[in-house]
Formats: C-alpha cells, structure tokens, sequence
C-alpha cells in the first residue's frame, strides 16, 4: 500500500485536523513527503470531482464531504438511516442513561472504545446534554439524559427504567475469566 | 504436570475423543479401536486422579467405546440381536456426533479468520461535519426502554471486554525493563524527577510500570522519594547504600 | 455534481451501512442507476488502490478505511481492537450461525459440553441475541445472530456464510472413522 492512499485512510477515519507533523510520524517518512503526498491527494480527488474533498484546515488536514453534495446530504439526513442511531450511540446512549452523571472518559473506559463522536451525535439529537464539569485537571464535561430522552424512550420519568443492580451479577465476570483460562487452549 | 497441559487442551468428552484420533491423524487409515479405547481409558483415570470433573457424558462415551472394543475383539461370539442393534444405534449417533463436531469446528476457524479480516475494515463515525450537518427532523430510537436496558446490562456487565490473557501478554510493557532503566538512570543522575524518568513514555500503562518500578528500587532502599504535596511531581533521590546482590523483583516474569 | 460523487459524500457521512433504496430515494433515481453507480464507484476505489473501500454489506452500503491500511490506523488511533473471541465461544458462534434457532442444550448437546458461559459471552457481545422461547418445559431461550455479526463478519445477509457442506470432514475420514467403529471390521 503506497503513502497517499495510507494518508487517505488516516484522513477518512479522523474526526478531527489531523497536523502533518503527526502524520510523517506514522508513516515514518519527511514532513515534506506527507505535504507533498496530501496536496496530491487533495488535486487528485478535487481532479476526478469526487464526493470527497481534502483540506488543510486549523493546523491540520481533514476530509469533508464535497459542498455541492449539501442538499443531498440534508436529504439523506432526514432519511430512516440516518436519522435511527447507530449501535454505537445506543451503547452510548445505554450508559449514560445508567451511569449519570458520567464524562467522555468513564464512557470511553466502559465501552473500552473512544466514544467521542458517538457522544457528539447524541448531543446534537439532544437526547443527552452537559449537566456539569468534573473539579479535575481540564475540568471534564459530565453528561445526562434529557427530556427528549424521555420523551423519545416513552417514560414519564428515569424511574421507568427498569433497575440494572440486580440484573448484573458479579459471577459473569468470574465466569469470564474462568472461561478465557479454560477454553483458549 | 504434563497432565495439565494435556488436560487443559480439550473441552468435554467429544473433544477428548477428537484429540485423541487426530493425533494420530498422520496414519488415520490405521487407527485402531484396540488403542483409542485405551487411550480414553487411562485418560479418564488421569483425570479422576487430579479430580477433574468426569461428567456422565464421559462414562458413557467409555462404555460406548469398550462395547465396540468387545465386540471387535470377539467377532463371532453368540450376540443378542436386540444388543447388537442398540449397540450399533449408540455407535451411530457417536459417529455423527463427532463429525458435526469435526464441522463446527472448521467453521469455527472460518469464522475467526472473518473477524479478523473484518476489523482490519474500519468505518468512519465522525458523521456529519456540525458546521455543515443539518439538524435531522426527527431523531429515531431503534428500541424501547426494555431494549435499551439490555444495552446497558451488556454495556455495563463487561467494562473493557474480555479479558484477554493473550494479550495482556504482549502489550503490557515489563515492569522489569523498567527497573533496569531506572537503575541505570538513577546511578547516572543522582537526583532527578519522576516527571523525568517518564517522559519518554507514551502510554499510561508505561508509566504505571515506571512507578511500580519506582516503588520497588525505594523499598530496596536503594532511592529515597519524596513529595511536596499530593499533586507535585515526585522527587526521586539516589540513596547511600549499595546495591543488594541478587535483587529480584516480584514483578519478575516466570517463563 | 453527478450521481456517483453525491452518492461517495452520502456514503462518507454515513454512520451505518444505507440500503440502497434510500439512497435511489435522496438522489431520485432508480434503484437500479444507484446499484450500478456504486459497484463502479466500488471498482473505481479498488483500481485506483483509494485509501477507502465502498461494501455492500448488512443490508446496505458503507464506506470503510482499506484492510491493508489497519496497521497505520492503529498506530495512529490507537484503537482497541476488539478482543479476541476464545475457542469456545467461536465454536458456539458457529453452532449458532448454521443452526438458528437453537436453544441451550442443543448447543450443548452438538458441542458435547456445556456451553452456557460462551453464550453468555457471545451475548453480552451483541453477536447473538435471544430471539424466542421454545414451547417446552421450563421454556428454554432459543438464540439466533445479530445484525452486528453480519457486520462484524463482513457479511451482506446470513446466505454469504459458506455452505456446511463445505465444511464436512472429507470422505476419506469420514470412512476411516466409521470403520475404526465398526464392531465387524
């Protein structure tokens, strides 16, 4: 797999500006070369008009969706697809749900994933929102469910969801671990 | 102590029996009944003698086995008819048993291999770009409050997953290397920081191992630590005493 | 802007795979145009060796980083790849995949042991789900796959899963075993 197309994978999965400081580190080559590859990606796409531009934006580089493809793009927003969560948002959604207050960190530990953009999503849809800030270094956002949370779920309160003490027996997680002793022979 | 090893390779009596045919698989058109019955004999008494559970299905799969084994060894012996049948009965299921297990095994591995090939696959999940990203209408939750819970009790019963020995094993960094590191740090500066002996570190579970290093050279005596308050950067000092011979570490690794 | 480029934006925003239908509905054409554009958006993807590759799969099309670019990825996320699955719990996975719905036992009684810590497992890792009650005594749990494993696997519909028949142990060992059985040999 040659360079740019390595940058183009980078850049598509990154939510954010990606610097080309970071990139040169990851593909263990100049920053000259990765500045050179992403300014030939970047003709290259805007070259074959494809749905995808890149740009280098705050310090970095990011991938967009083409700005012609905006009405499109409101047009599928508003489909079932795109308007029903994805698994991850659930599960994002499910432990918020249970564990609020809680901020972008103990969310990421339990789901043993980065679960930023999930987070991002189910703010916008305005089913959780920012209830406060952690007394801690960089004073972290702790989250809640909302009203349309309710509303969306069809309960009258979060005492309608049924209780998750009891249901979630310490003995799975010994029986975990006894199975990955036992069986990964 | 081969006995674990050996024990610990195979999951209930089906398994048994497969291990021990394939193992022979090399000369499978010579596998005898005479030898695999023996075989899944002495087995079963290895495991009584370690007090491993020996299940009824194991039993029966014995006594399946020993029947055929009589029956080969005396062809012409007077049979009941209706023993014969039973006999056969029992061996046919055992047969078919033991090939469907054969089948899910493989796909099994089939299986495995997709996972694996599928996660090298990775979705992009930024979504829209908000300065772009039209408000949808209408926001859809794809289940109900029962749903939902059980997202939760599966969320919330496994934090991190698995775990997972196999890995563990390869990506926690070694507690040991990092009191060597120390050790020759500490002999070159005298008196330097925590804050500095981790620096060149790049993940958390890193310095976790730097620190427990760090634990271990001061119960040894062989530096002094101290703190200013509970946030400050730790000071780390290189002590008087000499070195201990034959200093081990419970972090140690045992092969 | 045409067809094939609104269609690469949609996909590039997209968060879960997007039936085909939908999109013929966002873009106004028929379903057929939005299948062929995709398959030669797929083509074009793959012969340019693009970072990204576009798959039909669970239902729907969605866009995902190249496979060969994983390694770079991780380096650059450092992404907690998934846990591996143990033995067990595969060979469960497999039991299920071809003979849904199965309960409990039949698990345990194809496997030769007992199996119910692997379906937990499997379970709490959304690959497999409860999908009715069998109208017997104690009315046990029958299980089935999710839609997660078909994304999971990389699979479009459960018909991509190879045949059983493949997996059939040939002939020749079927033979031999069954005359190592035989009492008359």
């Amino acid at each position: 797999m040659n360079n740019r197309s390595i940058l183009e994978a980078i850049l598509f999965v990154a939510e954010q500006p990606v610097p080309v400081e970071e990139l040169a580190e990851v593909l263990e080559i100049p920053v000259e070369t990765v500045q050179a590859e992403l300014e030939g990606l970047a003709a290259d796409l805007a070259e074959r008009e494809s749905g995808i531009t890149l740009r280098q934006i705050a310090g970095g580089w990011r991938c967009y969706s083409h700005p012609d493809a905006f009405p499109y793009l409101e047009r599928y927003a508003s489909t079932a697809t795109a308007s029903r969560l994805s698994n991850a948002a659930l599960e994002v959604l499910a432990v918020v749900a249970y564990r609020q207050p809680v901020s972008r960190n103990q969310i990421a530990e339990i789901r043993g994933v980065d679960s930023d953009s999930a987070i991002r999503t189910l703010e916008r849809r305005g089913l959780i929102e920012e209830v406060g800030r952690l007394p801690l270094p960089g004073t972290p956002t702790i989250y809640g469910t909302t009203n349309l949370f309710l509303e969306k779920l069809g309960l009258q309160s979060m005492g309608d969801l049924p209780p998750l003490a009891d249901h979630v027996p310490p003995a799975t997680v010994v029986e975990t671990l006894e199975e990955t002793f036992r069986a990964d022979a | 102590m081969t006995y674990q090893v050996k024990t610990a390779v195979f999951e209930g009596p089906l398994d048994l029996l497969l291990q021990l045919i394939t193992r022979r698989q090399v000369e499978i058109t010579k596998l005898s009944l005479t030898d695999l019955v023996s075989e899944y004999l002495s087995f079963l008494d290895e495991m009584r003698e370690l007090d491993l559970e020996v299940t009824s299905e194991f039993l029966l799969i014995a006594s399946t086995l020993v029947q055929l084994k009589a029956r080969h060894l005396l062809p012409d012996a007077a049979v009941d008819m209706d023993e014969e049948l039973e006999l056969m009965e029992e061996r046919d299921r055992l047969l078919s048993r033991l090939l469907a297990c054969v089948t899910f095994k493989d796909v099994a591995a089939v299986l495995m291999h997709r996972l694996q090939e599928a996660t090298r696959y990775v979705e992009r999940s930024a979504g829209m770009d908000q300065a772009i990203s039209p408000r949808p209408p209408e926001v859809t939750v794809p289940v109900d409050r029962l749903g939902l819970f059980a997202i939760a009790a599966r969320v919330l019963a496994a934090p991190n997953g698995e775990p997972d020995l196999d890995h563990l094993d390869l990506e926690l960094p070694s507690v040991e290397a990092a009191l060597g590191d120390l050790r020759s740090k500490i002999e070159e500066l005298a008196e330097t920081s925590f804050d500095e002996m981790v620096a060149h570190t790049t993940r958390k579970v890193e310095v976790v191992a730097y620190f427990l290093a760090l634990l271990e050279l001061a119960r040894w005596g062989l530096v002094e630590v101290s703190q200013r308050d509970w946030l400050s950067n730790i000071q780390v000092r290189r002590s008087g005493g000499a070195a201990p011979e034959n200093l081990t570490s419970e972090w140690s690794r045992t092969p």
